[in-house]
């Protein structure tokens, strides 16, 4: 049994570890429990002096238990003690300390903390300037907590879309009722607490409710909630952030409880709850007192201590001082005294408290000890005395002697502070209220209500009828119920409370300056002087000083600290806190794993692949794939031992030569239909549409509004009112939507309606001079002739015993024809062509071939060849401008602004290297003086560069200021390695000038 | 010459393409009852309708032709044995005839249409699925942001429709009166979300039968 | 201004930190000032001391309605580069990062420049293409970079994840070892604590609610504490600058939108660089406390409530696990968010305007902190001359009639 | 994360399937070759960026594929409305 385990609490024995050491707790303890069950002090080190601490709290408040947990790839650095529920194997360890907590090497730099004030470092490592980077690697070893693990995450998470008329945040009585009277309304309930237990801080009670021990009454509501199938309930989940439009997220942790890494599903899940009404009742955090040393280990909240007394059968220690301003944390004191250990004293700093439990704990007798501060703490590495001493009413002061009392805990209490925190989430700003010494909840932003001790309601009785009319509204203004609870009232026994004193740092006989440090934020260890000497320093603005001492920033957000950090500025500058300013909290409530947030998405679910109908044939094919988009595009099809610049010269010389067929079904296809389809196209096309015959095809660029190219792709006239629109692999879903934003929203007069059949037609181009004899053998229906069936002309007809579409158009300059058929059918057709042009060495060829073949003819590709501020004249295509179209197509005007006009603007020309073999880097920069000084004058990259295995030599696009006037002239291109290529400026048509070979 | 031409669903290769360590036959047309279970349904033809809803003779029209009544109403769709009619948006319709041939139903509608419609042939490029199981309303959930519940809630039967997100890519999801639910998706996003589906099944134990 | 140094604070820690003196004054604004410069934020600051450090101009206010540095100042992911596209963005942004260069020695006040290196992710071929273009033109710009391997990103990340296998492999990066982070709130106070000594009022918790014209031209501001006058007025309010522009009855070619951040809690160190990536939008660094800094996109909609949605930090961390597999179990702590003027062409505006002596610098978008001390140091240029600096010639508003835009977002590429 | 009524489906949607389609109402020159390049220039690139009360598209791209305004609070984000393209809001920042 260990030292600390009060003898009546008994329960299966758990083995774990901390720090390397043995350890047995048992079922139902947190690690942090377990620690002081086996007496623990030390269990970290603070952050900037590396001070010994102990555990402070029992819950998502403690500042200073920060573990990390297991080892290897499941390891999770900076889990709060207080909320790991222990199992069999558990291993930890504290974060900071070496050679280990004990003993801190840096505690060393702890004795000079005087040098150390808030800011200190802006101060200085400023000289000499290039020591910075030095100073820095020190300083942020010594910084962290813990240690991210260096292997990918085991687990796996997943998230959950919620919707629900009723969320209540927090199980404690409030929220437990609220539950209740939603859930009887027939309301879709969802109720959320993120301890493993519901009932909150009943489950630390001695009290009675409705006649029954408190445990016992939480355990019977629970089992009534558990009835209704409208009711879900999350144990071990946080609702951890409030956003717009009552969307809050909730991280259930489903495993966390049962081992560092899941054995049994996935380990977190998120949950993205859209509330119509919320309930927040997530309760309230005790305030710690500021005094001198409150620090050292043994220094706890008051409440805390009757936890781990009441709930986990632990008492931390033997000799207890309690600390108080208030009625409330007297409870401590009866439940110290039930353990059969010493209460030393109870420290009251009220002249004259007169409540209820004040006369009970007197009456038991202890020493009730009014009118008095404890204004130090000391020992080393565990409390050891408490120097007690009377102040004045105000507390500000000193006013007599200073008494020892030996003890080895101190329990203290300042109040309570409701957690504000999802309600400020939405943009409410918290309200101080003088009475309970406390920020309120601001008022409503979104659907929402605070109920209970979150509302700065700390009484049971009203925290039970709040939570009740707070349910019973909520589901009456989500269309359930008449808004009146069942059980508006539910008999407890409670106390009488007294008014609190409001105190906050605790006077010391020595100036603030210069007590010891009284800490606020113990994470960070920011103290009262620390935010004295900020305000000294001129700071005024709570956010400054948070900023500049720190405080608040700690994983615990400051929701020990805060409110006396708060209340010593306000002090400071001699204000009230309502005047001070207000405590804004921003999500994460509690911290929030990455990985949940995240969820499936990641891995090869991290964004969807795309396949065509043909897919699985290029991968038998050992094709390697390029990233479009979402699409796994065939970027070339190596062959035994072939590198890719063989494979690619293969494939073009196939397609020069003979016969190559490419896959490209990826391409945006639209359907329009409407009597005002050509219209509406030669509006949205720089070119007209308005004389296409039906049978014909033609070849587009559309520009935005500021006249630089958007997309292109060539559209057929199906029939009257009917074309067909292709767009670019990346571009059809934004050209779908541009078309349907034009027609919706400025020319809705116009009758067209739009259809995406992307997916739906599989695209299999034949190109090269063999493309008519391949197409002779697989389709009989159509003449084939170049008379009848004409470049830019297409057809209907049966291919391959299937009802097709051919299109004559062709990207490679060569004899093409693109054969489109639904995609159920997609490999069949690919798979005969295959098949029928074996005889001609038919080649499949992938993305890499395709681009060297256009560019070869000096075809551009929107995206590559521009980067959105190239105008159809920059890219030599004029001709595709409709320049006496009635109508002002988009972007039109924009090509006549003075910078769009103007001369020696950037235009696509070919570049040849002078040495053949040179094949220039895409996106090298042209200059014409290779010999000037950096910073040289850059007159335009390489936007496109192969080497042209059917011309024997290397080619590249590039866009060069003037250069349609420059052809002939020489330029270079510096390249990183020193080296400079020379190449002259050619026209961009490389290959068959005349474009002869596509009308054969 | 070219007999036997043989159809390929969006979703054939995915059974033998399935890379996940799990024997394929435990994932694939076992007989155990999942929690999960996503059949595709046979191929059959899908049109898209456009024309304008408040035109009775339209209406009146397609109910002739289709004996499926057009539904006006957002978010609903009506069935007549093979036929349904899936509620897109204004003046925007699916039709799905399992087993049809989308050109004999497209020459059937532009002989009855008049005035400015459109009619889209689409049945290669998107294909029906079928969940059904203990584990569907939270694979849904999982899935996608609408609040499928809500019908339940609602109207307990079938006749509802919605196009929503589903995981990265989308998806046209209505309830079946045997408590199911189908999808109609995109080809090619086919073998990611059947990939999503497996994953987000697992916990459930799902498999995948082959339409 | 009392000198900061070791010394100093050796001096003060032996008399309990008691006699620091203020790191500014809280003056009452004077009737009247040569110039006023609207938003305390860190541009703001910077250009009020240059105005005073180089020009010589000290009557001058710093009219702030909330804190100094309390809007994106503090608000940002502090990444700090100059590797840009084009020529006119680049030599702006490299004008700023020599600035860094020297700033706490300039400021006596250590803004924890930290030079350790950016990377720029590539995931695909068209990237790969991009950051060649951009790499060079650096270069020859004379601004340091390199096109690194996946492989020799591994050195400088090693817990970045370059597998083949991943959904969008990386295939390369641009690396500027110059570029690096600072500290935010240390920039601002630096900035504010100089220009405070050189004689400049910052006068905080005073809201501009006007600006008074007489003839076309500026004759002060009306402030929530009464009228200010001044014959020049400069407004860097960056997220409310389409709201002073109309106080003065014009508009600007600025959206406001919601940019979002996160930190994770503190881990000891794991990533000693800057890693960027567009093409799965999520930037990430680690602070000096141990923070994981990581930065979202904008958002799609205009927003003025510092908030975002939170499917655009799922997807922020989405891809920061995608490529650091390992930071799925590290733990978010805090997210907010900021306001920013989005400019059509991703470039600022630093420009006169059609009212005589009224000024404006915003439309920074995302990039605005890495370009504080240049943005300072041209625009008071700009404001004491009435002449745009050479370097913010190209800035001017102007640039949406003519089409002279510069387009580092186009620049990105587009459709493929 | 908004939650938007859309006018066509009629019912209430998440974000997710919607994309802002940027400030409403913005009519296009009926000839723009007569503008100057000034004016040519405010319509193509300067907003109201209103704070507060803002007409704006959205477009139900994973739902309806249906252009509608809206008229939301640009700080709060509250969504005052939804309408159909074509018609008036029914509150502006001069009744609100």
């Amino acid at each position: 049994m260990s030292q600390n385990r009060v003898a009546s609490h008994t329960g299966a024995a758990i083995d774990f570890t901390f720090n390397g050491k043995a350890y047995q707790g048992i079922a139902g303890d947190t690690l942090a429990s377990a620690l002081l069950a086996n007496g623990v002090d030390v269990v970290g080190r603070s952050f900037k002096y590396a001070r010994p601490r102990g555990i402070f709290g029992h819950g998502a408040e403690e500042p200073n238990a920060i573990v990390q947990l297991g080892s290897g790839a499941g390891t999770v650095p900076n889990l709060k003690a207080t909320q790991i529920e222990l199992y069999q194997g558990l291993q930890a360890s504290s974060v900071n300390g070496w050679p280990s907590v004990n003993f801190d090497l840096m505690g060393l730099i702890g004795a000079f903390g005087r040098l150390m004030p808030p800011g200190f470092y802006y101060k200085t490592f400023m000289y000499p300037k290039k020591l910075w980077m030095t100073y820095e690697h020190f300083i942020r070893k010594a910084a962290g907590l813990g240690a991210t693990p260096v292997e990918a995450d085991p687990d796996s998470y997943d998230k959950l879309n919620q919707h629900c008329d009723v969320l209540v945040a927090g199980a404690g009585p409030a929220g437990l009722v609220a539950a209740r009277e939603a859930a009887r309304t027939g309301a879709r309930v969802i109720i959320a607490d993120e301890q493993s237990q519901f009932g909150g801080s009943l489950l630390a009670s001695k009290q009675q409710v409705d006649g029954i021990a408190a445990p016992l009454w939480v355990a019977s509501l629970v089992a009534e909630l558990m009835a209704y199938s409208n009711v879900q309930m999350l144990p071990r989940s946080t609702v951890f952030g409030y956003y717009d439009h009552n969307f809050l997220t909730i991280l259930e942790r489903r495993t966390d409880h049962l081992g560092a890494v899941s054995t049994c599903g996935t380990r977190q899940r998120l949950h993205r709850v859209r509330a119509a009404q919320v309930v927040l009742a997530t309760g309230a955090f005790e305030r710690p007192l500021v005094f001198a040393h409150n620090d050292i280990p043994g220094v706890m909240l008051a409440s805390s201590v009757s936890t781990y007394v009441n709930r986990y059968g632990v008492a931390p220690g033997n000799k207890l001082v309690l600390f108080t301003t208030n009625d409330n944390a007297y409870q401590t004191a009866l439940d110290w005294q039930g353990t059969g250990r010493e209460v030393v004293a109870v420290i009251d700093s009220r002249r004259n408290p007169c409540g209820e439990i004040v006369a009970a704990v007197a009456a038991m007798g202890i020493e009730v000890i009014a009118g008095h501060g404890l204004i130090e703490a000391q020992g080393g590495k565990r409390v050891k005395r408490a120097l007690v001493a009377p102040i004045n009413e105000a507390g500000t002061q000193v006013t007599g002697a200073v008494r020892r009392l030996d003890c080895d805990l101190i329990a203290c209490s300042g109040g309570w502070s409701p957690a504000v925190h999802l309600s400020s989430h939405t943009g409410a700003k918290p309200q101080w209220d003088e009475n309970i010494v406390a920020f309120r909840p601001g008022n409503s932003k979104q659907q929402e209500r605070s109920a209970g001790a979150c509302r700065g309601t700390f009484d049971l009785q009203g925290c039970l009828s709040e939570g009740a009319s707070a349910g019973a509204d909520a589901a009456l203004l989500s269309g359930y119920g008449d808004g009146s609870p069942q059980f508006p009232q539910i008999a407890v026994e409670e106390y009488i409370e007294e008014p609190q004193q409001a105190l906050f740092l605790v006077p010391h006989t020595k100036p603030t300056s210069r007590a010891p440090s009284q800490f606020v934020d113990f994470q960070l260890d920011v103290s009262a002087s620390g935010i004295e000497l900020a305000v000294r320093e001129g700071f005024e603005s709570v956010e400054h000083i948070k900023r500049y001492t720190a405080l608040g920033f700690g994983t615990d957000q400051g929701k020990l600290g805060n409110i006396n950090g708060m209340a010593i500025l306000a002090n400071a500058l001699d204000q009230t806190i309502a005047e001070t300013g207000t405590t804004i909290f921003r999500p994460a409530y509690t911290p929030t794993t990455f990985g949940a947030i995240a969820g499936r998405d990641v891995n090869q679910l991290f964004d969807p692949e795309r396949y065509t109908a043909v897919h699985r044939w290029h991968v038998e094919q050992g094709a390697k794939f390029e990233d479009v988009g979402q699409w796994k595009r065939p970027w070339y099809f190596p062959q035994q031992g072939e590198t890719m610049q063989q494979a690619v010269d293969r494939e073009g010389l196939a397609v020069r030569n003979s016969l190559g067929i490419l896959d490209a079904s990826t391409l945006g296809k639209i359907d329009i239909q409407g009597p005002d389809v050509a219209e509406f196209i030669t509006r949205i096309y720089t070119n007209s549409y308005l004389k296409l015959a039906p049978g014909k095809c033609r070849y587009g660029v559309m520009l935005k509004e500021d006249g630089m190219i958007f997309d292109d792709g060539v559209c057929a006239c199906l029939g009257d009112n009917h074309y067909l629109m292709f767009t670019t692999t990346g571009g059809a879903a934004d050209v779908l939507a541009w078309l349907e934003l034009w027609q919706q929203t400025e020319w809705p007069e116009l009758q067209v309606y739009f259809t995406s059949v992307t997916d739906h037609w599989t695209t299999a181009t034949v190109s090269g001079p063999n493309a008519r004899r391949v197409m002779a053998k697989v389709c009989t229906d159509i003449d084939l002739s170049n008379e009848a069936f004409a470049f830019m002309d297409w057809r209907d007809g049966t291919v391959a015993g299937v009802k097709a579409r051919v299109f004559r158009i062709s990207f490679t300059g060569e004899l093409s024809y693109e054969v489109n058929v639904p995609a159920h059918y997609g490999r069949h057709i690919w798979e005969t062509l295959i098949a029928a042009g074996e005889e001609f060495n038919i080649t499949p060829y992938g993305t890499e071939t395709m681009h060297v073949l256009r560019a070869e003819k000096g075809f551009i590709i929107v995206g590559q060849d521009t980067d959105g501020s190239m105008t159809p004249a920059d890219m030599n295509m004029d001709w595709v401008v409709g320049k006496n179209k009635a109508f002002s197509f988009i972007g039109k005007r924009s090509l006549q602004r003075s910078d769009t006009v103007r001369a020696n603007r950037k235009q696509l020309v070919g570049l040849k290297t002078l040495n053949a073999k040179e094949v220039l880097p895409e996106g090298a920069q042209v200059v014409f003086d290779a010999e000037q000084k950096i910073p040289m004058a850059m007159q335009g990259h390489v936007t496109s560069s192969y080497f042209s295995a059917s011309l024997g030599h290397s080619i590249a696009l590039a866009v060069v200021k003037g250069g349609h006037d420059r052809l002939g002239q020489v330029v270079y291109c510096p390249l990183a390695d020193g080296r400079s290529i020379a190449a002259e400026i050619v026209s961009s048509v490389f290959y068959d000038p005349k474009g002869e070979r596509q009308h054969v | 010459m070219f007999n036997g031409i043989k159809l390929e669903s969006p979703l054939f290769y995915f059974q033998t393409s399935f890379n996940k360590s799990a024997a394929a036959d435990e994932l694939f047309n076992a007989e155990a009852e999942c929690g999960l279970v996503v059949k595709e349904a046979p191929l059959s033809a899908q049109l898209i309708l456009r024309g304008d809803g408040s035109d009775t003779l339209f209406c009146a029209a397609i109910a002739k032709t289709l004996g499926v009544v057009l539904p006006l109403a957002p978010g609903t769709y009506h069935q007549q044995g093979n036929t349904s009619i899936y509620w897109l948006g204004p003046s925007e319709w699916l039709i799905i005839e399992v087993g049809g041939q989308a050109q004999k139903i497209e020459i059937a509608l532009r002989k009855a249409l008049k005035g400015h419609i459109a009619i889209v042939d689409v049945s290669g490029g998107q294909t029906s699925i079928n969940l059904r199981g203990a584990g569907v309303a939270t694979v849904l959930k999982k899935s996608t942001v609408y609040d499928f519940e809500a019908w339940d809630l609602a109207t307990p039967i079938s006749g509802c429709a919605a196009q929503t997100t589903f995981a990265k890519a989308s998806a046209l999801i209505s309830n079946r009166s045997d408590g199911s639910y189908n999808l109609v998706i995109r080809r090619s996003f086919a073998d990611y979300i059947a990939l999503w589906l497996l994953d987000a099944g697992e916990e459930f134990g799902c498999r995948i039968e082959q339409g | 201004m009392k000198k900061y140094s070791a010394f100093s604070l050796l001096k003060n820690a032996l008399s309990y930190h008691e006699n620091w003196q203020k790191v500014w004054r809280s003056p009452t604004p004077k009737q009247d000032y040569n110039v006023i410069v609207v938003g305390g934020g860190g541009h703001g600051l910077a250009t009020a001391y240059y105005l005073a450090k180089i020009h010589g101009i000290t009557n001058i206010a710093v009219i702030e309605k909330g804190y100094l540095g309390g809007g994106n100042t503090a608000r940002n992911t502090t990444i700090i580069r100059s590797n840009y596209l084009w020529d006119e963005a680049a030599q702006l942004y490299d004008l700023s990062l020599k600035l860094w260069e020297g700033l706490s020695q300039e400021l006596n006040y250590n803004v924890m420049f930290s030079q350790r290196g950016v990377l720029n992710l590539g995931h695909n071929l068209q990237d790969m293409r991009d950051i060649e273009r951009r790499v060079n033109a650096n270069r020859l710009n004379g601004i340091d970079g390199e096109v690194v391997t996946p492989q020799r990103i591994a050195e400088i990340a090693p817990l970045i994840n370059i597998s083949r296998n991943s959904r969008y492999p990386i295939l390369g990066a641009s690396w500027q070892p110059r570029g690096g982070t600072a500290r935010h709130d240390a920039v601002a106070w630096g900035y504010a604590r100089g220009a405070d000594a050189l004689g400049v009022d910052l006068i905080q918790q005073t809201e501009v609610t006007g600006i008074r014209r007489k003839d076309g031209a500026v004759v002060g501001v009306e402030t929530s504490n009464g009228f200010i006058g001044a014959r020049k007025v400069a407004c860097v309010t960056a997220g409310n600058s389409g709201v002073l522009a109309a106080m003065a009855g014009l508009r600007l070619p600025v959206e406001s939108r919601p940019l979002q951040a996160l930190v994770s809690e503190p881990v000891k160190p794991c990533l000693d660089t800057v890693v960027m990536s567009n093409a799965v939008h999520g930037y990430i660094s680690q602070s000096d406390k141990g923070d994981l800094v990581i930065g979202a996109g904008v958002d799609s909609y205009n927003g003025y409530g510092q908030r975002g949605s939170f499917n655009v930090v799922e997807h922020t961390i989405q891809a920061i696990c995608e490529l650091f597999p390992a930071f799925s179990r590290v733990r978010m702590n805090r997210q907010w968010g900021g306001v920013v003027d989005t400019c059509p062409d991703a470039c600022p505006i630093i420009s006169k305007t059609s009212v005589q002596g009224l000024y404006f610098n915003c439309g920074w978008g995302t990039g605005g902190f890495k370009a504080t001390p240049g943005s300072g140091y041209v625009f008071a240029d700009t404001v004491a001359n009435d002449h745009p600096h050479p370097l913010a010639a190209a800035f001017t508003v102007e640039r949406f009639d003519t089409g002279a835009l510069i387009d580092e977002h186009g620049a990105a590429g587009v459709a493929h | 994360m908004l939650l938007i009524y859309c006018p066509h489906c009629q019912e209430y949607r998440e974000e997710e399937e919607f994309s802002y389609g940027g400030e409403a109402h913005i009519m296009r020159p009926l000839a723009p070759d007569a503008l100057s390049d000034k004016d040519w220039g405010d319509y193509l690139f300067f907003r109201t960026n209103a704070r507060g009360i803002h007409h704006e598209m959205w477009y139900h791209a994973v739902g309806c594929r249906r252009y509608f305004n809206a008229t939301r609070d640009t700080v709060t984000y509250e969504i005052l409305e939804t309408y159909k393209t074509g018609t008036q809001p029914t509150i502006t920042g001069a009744n609100s």
